[in-house]
Formats: C-alpha cells, structure tokens, sequence
C-alpha cells in the first residue's frame, strides 16, 4: 500500500512530464486531465463561437437556454445524444460505424505530446512535432472513409474535396514546421530536436520566439503555417468539404445525432490541435511575455497573478451582466445562475492568487491565452471571408504556398549556416 | 529471471493485429475494407517500430504510409467505380500456385530461422540502451553528415526516384498531354 | 451570336444513359437545396467537378397566375401580382396598374406618380439588397446577410406604415393610390436614405476589394451582351455585359424623365460586374428618391377610374424596369370586365435561360454563384 | 502450464529479434500470396505494399540486432527502411496512375485482362 502511495507520489518531486517518467499513474491522470479539459474547451468554444459570432452579425446569439445562453452547448449536446442515430440503408454500415471514431481519435491522440508546460505534457516524444503532423493527417482517413461509405454523392465529393485539400496543405504545413524545426539547431552544439518539449527550450535559450527569429523568415514561415492550418481544419474560408450552399454538409451529409456530435467535436479538437502547433513553434509555448528581459522575482510575481486576475475580470463581467438582467420574476432563477457562475469564477481566480497553484498553473494560462487567440481568430475568420473555391484553393496550395515554403526552407537553412558558409568562403579564397 | 510480460503481451498483441489485418487485405472483396485493414496492419507496425526503439521510422510510418499512400489508394479507390467489380469473381484460378510457392517460401523462411549455431539461435537479443532520444539526430547524421553520412547520394537518388514517379504520376493521370 | 442548338443539348433520358460514364456524374442540385434561392431543381452533368451542362427544372411553385387573371376583374388580380415575384413586389404592382392604365387610356395624378417612384425605388434597394445577402451567403461571407436584412427591415417598415403589408404590399391601385402617404413619410424616407448610405459603404467594405470575393466573383459566369441580347436576357445582367439598356431611361415610364440618375454597365459580363453594377444601381435609387422626396407635388392620388372598369377590345404590352430585368404584362382585353388573357414576361424566368451557357465549363461552386448572381426569384420563374 | 516446457514459455516470452522475423515472414507470404491470387488491381498493389512493410519490419529488428553489436549510432536499418517508404510512395503513384490510365480506357480494374502491351 505504501509502495503505490510512494509510486503515485514520486512523480510529483520529478521534473519530467510522467511519460518520461515512465509514472503510468500520473500519466493516465494526466490523460483523463487533457481530455476532460479539452471536451470542456470544445463546449466553451461552441458557445463562444456563436456568441461571437452572432455579435459580429449584429444578432444576440443563444440567450434562451440559461443566462445569455450559458446552457446551450448542454442542451445541444443531450439533444445530439438523444437523437435517432442513423445509418442509410444503402449505407457500408461498419465503415460508416468506424469512420467517426478514427476521426476522433486522430484528433485526440496528438495531445499526447502538446507541452502545456515544461512538466505539463502527457509525455515528451523524440519525434513530437512528426507524431502530431502524422496522427492529425489519419484524420483524413476518417473524413474519406465517412464520405465513400455514406453511398450518396454530396458526401462522396466532399470527402474527395477535403481528401486532396487536407494532403496538398500538409505539405506546406509540413515545409513551414521544418522550417521552425531548423531554427532549434542555431545553438553552440548545432543540434536540433523534434520534441515540443525541447522546441519551446530552445525558444528560451534562444531568447526569441521562433516568430521573430531571422526576420522575416519566421514570420513568413508562421504565416504559412497558419493559412495552411485553416485549410487542414476545413474551417472558412478553406470550408470546402462542408461548403453548405454547394454539398449541403459535405462528407458528414448522412450522418445525425451521437455520430454527427463526434464530427464535431473533432474538428473543434483538430482546431485546438493544430492552434497548439502553431503557438509551440512559433510563439513559445507555454513561456510568458518576455521571459528574459523582464526576468527576476518581481516580474515573476507580476505575470503570475494574470490567471487569477483574468478569472476575475471574467466574474465581474458576470457580475456586470447579472445587474442588467431583467428584473422579472421570470429571470431571477437566471438571474442567480448567473450570479452564482461569477462568484465560482471568482472563487477559481482567488485559488489561483494562491502561491503552489499559482507557480503549477502558469505555464498552462499562457499556453492556454495563445491557443485562445488563434480560436479567436478562426471564428473572425469565419464572420469576414467568403469561401475559396477549389481550384483556387488549390492553386493557393500548390502555386503559393508551397513554393514560397521551399523558398523559405533553403533561406532559412541559409541564414542558419552563415557563418560555416562564410568560412568555407574563406578557405576557398585562401 | 522474470519474462517481459508487458513486452510480450504488446508485441503479441500487435503482431496479431497485423496479420488478421494481413489476411484481410487479401480476403476482402471490397477494396475499402482492404485498405482499412492494410491501414490498421500499418498502425500496429509503426508501434513494432516504437517497441524496436526506432520512433523516427514509426513517426515516417504513420505520415507517410498512413496518412499519405493510403489516402492516395482511398482516393483512387473512390474515382473507379467499384460496384461491377465486386460482382465478379474476385480470385484467379493461380491460388494453387500462390499456395505451392507461399508454402515453399514459407518452409524457407522457418529452415533458416530455426537454424542455431552451436544451440544458440543465430538472432539472439542483446541488452543495452539504445540512446533512444537521440534516435532523429542519429539518423540525420547517417544521412546527411559531411564525415559520417554513407547515404546522402542514395538520399539523393531517392530524391531523384521521387522526382521521376512525380512526372510518371503526372503523365499516366492526365487525360490529354 | 450563340447557336440555339448548343445551348440545351442534352436531356433527362441522355442523362440517364450517360450516368454509366465513369467521367460523367449526374448530379441533381435542388429542390430542396440551399443554394437554389427556392425550389429551382438543377440537374448537372459533371466531369469531375467541371460542368459539361445543365438543365433547369422549374414548376415546382406554380401557381397558375396567369389563368388566375382570366377568372379575375382587373382590380381583382391586383393583390395577385405580387405574389410573383415576393421580394419586389411593389415593382410589380406598379407594373400591372400602368398596363391597365395604358388599356383603360388613364394617367395617375403627379403627386401619385411621385410616391410609386418612392416606394419602387425603395423596393430596388430592398430586392438588391436581399440579393447582396443571400449571393454573399452562398459564396460563403455570412455577415453580409445579416448587414443587408438590418437595414432592409427600415424599408419594410416604411411599407409597412403605408400600406400595413411588409412583403406583399399590394401598394398601388388602378389609376393611382389607394391612401395617402402617411405623415411623415417624406420624413421617414429621407432619414432611411441618410441611414443606409454608409450602410452601403459598409456591404463594400466586407467584398468589393475582399481577395477571396475578387477571385471567387471574376471571371465567373461571363456572358457576353450579344448573348444577352439573343437570349433576352435584361437588367443588371444585361447592363454588367455592356449594353446600357435600362427600362427607366429607354421607354421612360410613370415620371423617370424627371429624375437625374446614371445608368451603370460592367465591361465583362462576369459576376464581379453584376455586383458592381448592382450597388451603383442602389446609390442611383437612392439619388432618384431624393429627388424625388423634395419635388412631391400636392394633389390628389387617384385618377378618374370607373368603379366598374371595362377597357376598350384591344391589347396592350407595358414593361417596366423591376429590380431583376425588363418586367413586362401583355394584357388583351375583350371588352368585358375581366382581362381576356394577362402574360408576364418575368425577368426571372427568362434570365434563368442564360444559366446553361453561363455555367460550360466552369466549376460547381461557380453555379451557386452564376445561380446567386441572376437574382432569381423563382415565384416569378413558376407563377 | 504442464505441456510447455519452460524453456519454450521463455522463448516465447523474451521477445528477440527472431520474433520479429517470423511476423515480417508470415507478412511476406500474406503479400505474395495475395499478389498471385487476387484480380482486383488495387488489391495487388496493397499485398505489394504489405511485402514491402514485412521487409521494412525486418530492416528495422535487424538494425536492432546490428545496434547491440555495433553502438547505438548504428542504425543503418532504419536508413534502409526510410529508403523502402521513400521507394513504396514512389511506386504507389505510380502504380495507382497506371490504374487510373488503365481503368480510363479498359473499364476494369481485373489484373487478368491487362494482357496488351497497348491499347
């Protein structure tokens, strides 16, 4: 008994995330940690997304279901579940039973290797960032599956849409993360590392983010990234698989209920996802605003009470918004909901003003902050920009983004190397 | 000394995996159903791959053969229409033959490998560390190093190879040239 | 010019035999879709995503309004007319009572001139702008709808306090107006028109220079004037062709000639110059309002018309410049209190004959778009 | 477990590179057999692909084996293998670019009517 106690405990003291560790007890907490935080993500962001959404159409959004719609992603969801779950007669039922699952899961699995913190990864791999690029392009498999074995033509040609617009943009992708991947080299040993772990390390020893790094080669290569992650998303203006004024929904026309939910949930995930990349390589990590400059115990102090103080600042928004409730009778039930959600965030962000709580969690704040921005920036996206059409999308793949990777590659392999090159110069004039 | 049994139980696990995944590639009248088996059959390798201590080739494993070649076999096995096909018969009168030289092949295959030298099995398992976190640098320095690279031409001719199947890809798809 | 033969080549049965064709998919676009702005059913004829060709199969929201009209006094029918096409409906209308006017040789009074200009041009703005949204929702750019239905609802409830009808407004009678323009109405409209100036500005802010927009909109959909011209193709279609041919300038009727407006034209014919054309189109209706709101004359609003109307044996065709194209009514009467036989010639209708030559060779998304940028309504297509 | 000695439980258990050989062999004759027996052109290509993962799964046991005798830089299998995957995608387009020439033109995808030099 005290042997398990002491195996569970022993993790705690190490500075390693659990899976290298090799700790299975925290390492499986760890999962059920970033699995429920991130269902929790994709309830947030679903209200989020319509609520913001509908204010950048000058609509309301959900308001019915609980204070400003607070219930709704619930009510959706039980709604989604209790839903007739079917299957078309004409249908391949076991492919189209699996495809669902393999997308979730391809959308799940990469957060395995997502470092929210330095100790705050469910394990650190060698190959990171290759095993996120690889497990996030089985989803694919997924989306085509569902499309061919739904046996009707609109999911038939949206899932060929999203099958070559997910293969062409992972090339660019994969040619802008190369290009991040180089820049972890430019250190005294000239080695560089595939581990999301030690890409955001290399960030604060290189006392930049790799953003800024060789400018404007990082920003180039971030620009690439984050075009090409919308379209991996098949999210607008890329949202061609489910253009619902072309193919009605895409590849997911056939499906309802339990199984369509899945489909959703993993998109939002994949979202999460690819965001993730996006801030390990580019905007490190999980590091704070100016890591280095601003270093020393004060400013430590001072960046530290941002989670509390966000926490905050979101109950008084609640707060706000419960004195401009209605006064009716009929919204005080809401009224105090409303309420009551503020004082719990309040409650959370003064546990967060509390010294251990606050040095463990924030590291994954920021990380968290990031990845909050770029999901701001999908749902903007999705209010302003009307949709490509394929060829075009394809063409934006193929002709401009991948060349312009390319390009990047070489020069960013050539600024890295200018001092050997410079020396061979000179041996050569010697 | 105690066996290995999580060892044991993943690597039996897996290679069961693989071979049920095998045998339906080869059984299933839909080529669909082939191609997700084949795809499973190359997931479990890629956790072989990890067991073998080579995460880098379990990494290429997935986003190539996974998430690439069988994507294109989907692709493809969507643009033809499958439906006639599946009417016909869908094995030739060879399986005679394919079982005769499958058999022969096989009996090779275990006379070699049952083979000892002295009652020790020619492929005995060592035990050491295999520096598994510097797994990529390790493979990049045999590939590109300026001293210890051996196989940066056959990388570039494998270079070249893709280059050649790019334009043989191209040519053999295009309707009018 | 276009060869007839070419421009419907192919029908259900070929259809059917060619769906064995592994480059060719048949694909049935509607009634029921999205995008098909009603029950417009499109049957495709792909390669790959390419179209080959098209058939529009239309009907599904027949009414038989025309027949209607044989059962019906002229009054009557009135309420009819704007039935046909719901989003113009004031346009309509006007259209139907000029005929009548024309076949019972009577004028409406000015100041009745003056408010049926209003309340039209107002109409054009509220059709344009229905059609920027839902054009700009089937590209994909969702917040355009609901920009362009805000300010439309100040439109609708100017009808509204006019006439107490916000879609079918059945504004105009036979010879005039049934009610005076309430108080305020000149109040009300300059204040819509200050208001939605900048709103316009603010629809062009989200597409006219948007990359995605410019590409997805140009080039798209061209067709040429001459084309236009054989196919009967009118309004703004017709006008982003080239061809400066509008209703309002041409054969001026009610009292256009008294108003200063441009008629805008596109040089390309492609979709990019029909949304062009069209947003010029709503600042040019704005001028005419304005215009028009600071000459009302005072007066009365209706004609001498008998209770009982019986035009003179005869026949009379009057067309109009609705929102969508030239609207036309050919309306023979025999004498008797009900019209012998009334044809619409629906812009709609014979603007969707371009579609088939507007989309060869172009991508299924592009039909959504060519579809969007007709502007069809297909209650006027069915009647 | 009276009717396995315990030497073979324990060379079942302790899991040696020859383990790994007799999966990548039962893998290779599934290819071949595959290959011989099936019509359907596509299939042919995955049993190919499955010969080629069966030796791929070979190279990299055996870089395994090589390792325990040479140092951990010695990984000359895996580089092997990366070559194979680097020769699989390669094949695979090109293979499946036949395909779709011949299914253009033949309107089937059986391996045994693919008995002309042109067509």
């Amino acid at each position: 008994m005290h042997s398990i106690v002491e195996y569970i405990t022993s993790y705690l003291q190490s500075n390693q995330t659990p899976g290298a560790a090799g700790n299975f007890a925290w390492a499986t907490i760890y999962i059920l940690l970033v699995f429920v935080g991130l269902s929790i993500a994709v309830i947030c962001m679903n209200w989020l997304e319509r609520k913001i959404l509908a204010h950048m159409q000058v609509r309301l959004g959900p308001m019915r279901v609980g204070p400003h719609g607070l219930l709704q992603p619930i009510a959706d969801a039980l709604k989604l579940l209790l839903k007739e779950d079917i299957i078309p007669a004409e249908a391949d039922a076991t492919v189209f039973w699996i495809a669902p699952f393999i997308v979730v899961l391809a959308a799940f699995t990469v957060f395995v290797v997502v470092p929210f913190g330095p100790t705050h990864a469910i394990t650190d791999m060698n190959i990171g960032i290759l095993f996120m690029l690889g497990v996030s392009s089985l989803a694919v498999l997924g989306i085509v599956t569902a499309g061919w074995a739904s046996n009707s033509h609109y999911p038939l040609i949206g899932a060929l849409r999203s099958s070559a617009q997910m293969v062409s943009y992972e090339v660019a992708m994969g040619l802008a993360v190369v290009s991040a991947i180089m820049m972890t080299s430019a250190n005294a040993e000239g080695t560089g590392t595939l581990s999301m772990i030690g890409i955001v390390q290399a960030q604060l020893e290189q006392h930049e983010w790799f953003l800024f790094k060789y400018f404007p080669l990082g920003i180039v290569a971030f620009a690439i990234f984050a075009i090409a992650m919308v379209a991996e998303t098949n999210r607008a203006p890329f949202d061609l698989p489910e253009a619902e004024s072309e193919l009605t929904a895409g590849f997911h026309t056939e499906y309802s209920g339990f199984r369509w939910s899945l489909f959703f949930l993993a998109e939002y995930s994949a979202m999460i996802a690819v965001s993730s990349i996006a801030v390990t390589l580019w905007m490190g990590g999980w590091l704070r605003p100016f890591p280095n400059a601003l270093s020393g115990p004060t400013w430590d102090l001072v960046f530290s009470l941002f989670p509390g103080l966000t926490f905050l600042f979101l109950a008084a928004l609640c707060f706000y918004s419960t004195a401009r409730m209605p006064k009716h009778p009929l919204f005080r039930i809401q009224t105090m909901g409303l309420a009551g959600f503020g004082v719990v965030l309040a409650l959370i962000g003064l546990i967060l003003f509390w010294g251990p709580a606050r040095t463990r969690i924030e590291d994954i704040y920021w990380f968290s902050a990031k990845v909050a921005g770029f999901m701001y920036l999908y749902i903007w996206y999705r209010g302003t920009f009307p949709r490509y059409r394929f060829d075009q999308l394809m063409k934006v793949g193929w002709k401009v983004l991948l060349p312009t990777g390319l390009a990047l590659l070489i020069l960013t392999a050539i600024v890295g190397m200018r001092t050997e090159i410079l020396s061979m110069f000179q041996e050569g004039l010697r | 000394m105690n066996p290995p049994v999580a060892t044991a139980f993943f690597f039996y696990l897996l290679a069961a995996t693989m071979i049920i995944g095998g045998i339906l590639v080869i059984t299933r009248k839909n080529a669909v159903h082939s191609a997700l088996a084949l795809i499973t059959a190359l997931l479990a390798q890629a956790a072989l791959y990890l067991m073998l201590y080579a995460p880098f080739v379990a990494g290429v494993q997935i986003i190539l053969y996974a998430g690439g070649i069988m994507v294109l076999f989907l692709f493809v096995i969507m643009l033809i229409s499958i439906e006639r096909n599946m009417k016909e018969r869908q094995f030739n009168k060879q399986w005679l033959v394919g079982i005769v030289a499958a058999a022969a092949l096989g009996a090779l295959f275990v006379t070699v490998y049952t083979k000892t030298s002295r009652g020790v099995s020619l492929f005995i398992e060592g035990r050491m560390s295999y520096g598994e976190s510097q797994n990529t640098q390790m493979i990049a320095n045999l590939l590109f190093d300026r001293h210890a690279g051996m196989y940066m031409f056959a990388f570039e001719i494998a270079s070249l190879l893709l280059l050649v199947a790019i334009i043989g890809a191209v040519v053999m798809a295009k309707k009018r040239i | 010019m276009t060869d007839p033969k070419t421009l419907s080549s192919f029908d259900l049965d070929t259809a059917e035999k060619t769906y064995l064709d592994a480059n060719e998919l048949v694909i049935n676009m509607g009634p029921q879709h999205p995008a098909t702005h009603g029950v417009l059913r499109v049957i495709l004829r792909l390669d790959g995503e390419k179209v080959l060709g098209l058939e529009c199969v239309i009907g599904y929201l027949h009414r038989g309004v025309e027949k209607i009209a044989e059962n019906r006094t002229y009054t009557m029918f009135n309420p009819y007319v704007d039935r046909m096409d719901y989003v113009a409906a004031v346009s309509n209308g006007l259209g139907y009572c000029e005929a009548v006017e024309k076949l019972l040789s009577v004028e409406a009074p000015p100041r009745a001139q003056y408010i049926r200009v209003i309340l039209t041009e107002l109409n054009r703005i509220a059709s344009h702008q229905l059609w920027l949204g839902t054009h700009a929702l089937d590209i994909g750019a969702i917040t355009p709808l609901f920009y362009t239905f805000r300010d439309r609802e100040e439109i609708l409830k100017i009808f509204e306090k006019y006439c107490g009808a916000r879609l079918t407004t059945h504004a105009f009678r036979i010879g005039g107006l049934q009610y005076e323009a309430y108080d305020g109405f000149e109040e009300d409209v300059r204040k819509f028109c200050k208001f939605v100036k900048p709103k316009i500005d603010e629809y062009e802010e989200l597409l006219t220079t948007n990359r995605i927009w410019l590409e997805r909109t140009k080039g798209v959909g061209v067709i040429s004037g001459k084309d236009c011209i054989a196919l009967g193709v009118t309004g703004p279609v017709l006008r982003a062709s080239g061809v400066k041919w509008d209703i309002r300038k041409a054969l001026p009727y009610a009292n256009y000639k008294n108003f200063d407006f441009e008629i805008p034209t596109g040089q390309n014919g492609d979709t990019y110059d029909r949304y062009i054309v069209r947003m010029i189109e709503m600042r040019q209706s704005l001028r005419i309002i304005e215009q028009a709101v600071a000459g009302i004359p005072e007066g009365p609003i209706m004609a001498k018309v008998p209770k009982v109307m019986k035009p003179p044996v005869g026949e009379v065709y009057h067309s109009i410049e609705a929102p969508k194209g030239e609207l036309g009514y050919f309306i023979v009467s025999d004498g008797s209190t009900q019209p012998y036989r009334v044809r619409v010639r629906p812009p709609s209708f014979v603007n969707l004959q371009a579609l088939d030559l507007m989309c060869r060779d172009q991508l299924v998304a592009d039909v959504i778009a060519v579809i969007g940028t007709l502007d069809i309504v297909l209650g006027e297509v069915d009647r | 477990m009276a009717y396995c000695s315990e030497k073979a439980m324990n060379t079942l258990l302790h899991i040696s590179t020859l383990h790994y050989l007799v999966l990548g062999a039962a893998l290779f004759l599934l290819g071949i057999i595959g290959v011989l027996t099936r019509r359907n052109v596509v299939i042919v290509l995955m049993s190919i692909e499955l010969i080629l993962n069966a030796v791929n799964l070979n190279l990299v046991a055996f870089s395994r084996y090589w390792q325990s005798i040479h140092g951990a830089s010695a990984l000359h299998g895996q580089v092997f293998a990366i070559f194979v995957i680097t020769d699989a995608a390669a094949e695979a387009a090109v293979g499946l670019g036949i395909l779709i020439a011949f299914f253009r033109n033949k309107e089937t995808v059986n391996v045994d009517e693919v008995n002309l030099l042109k067509w």
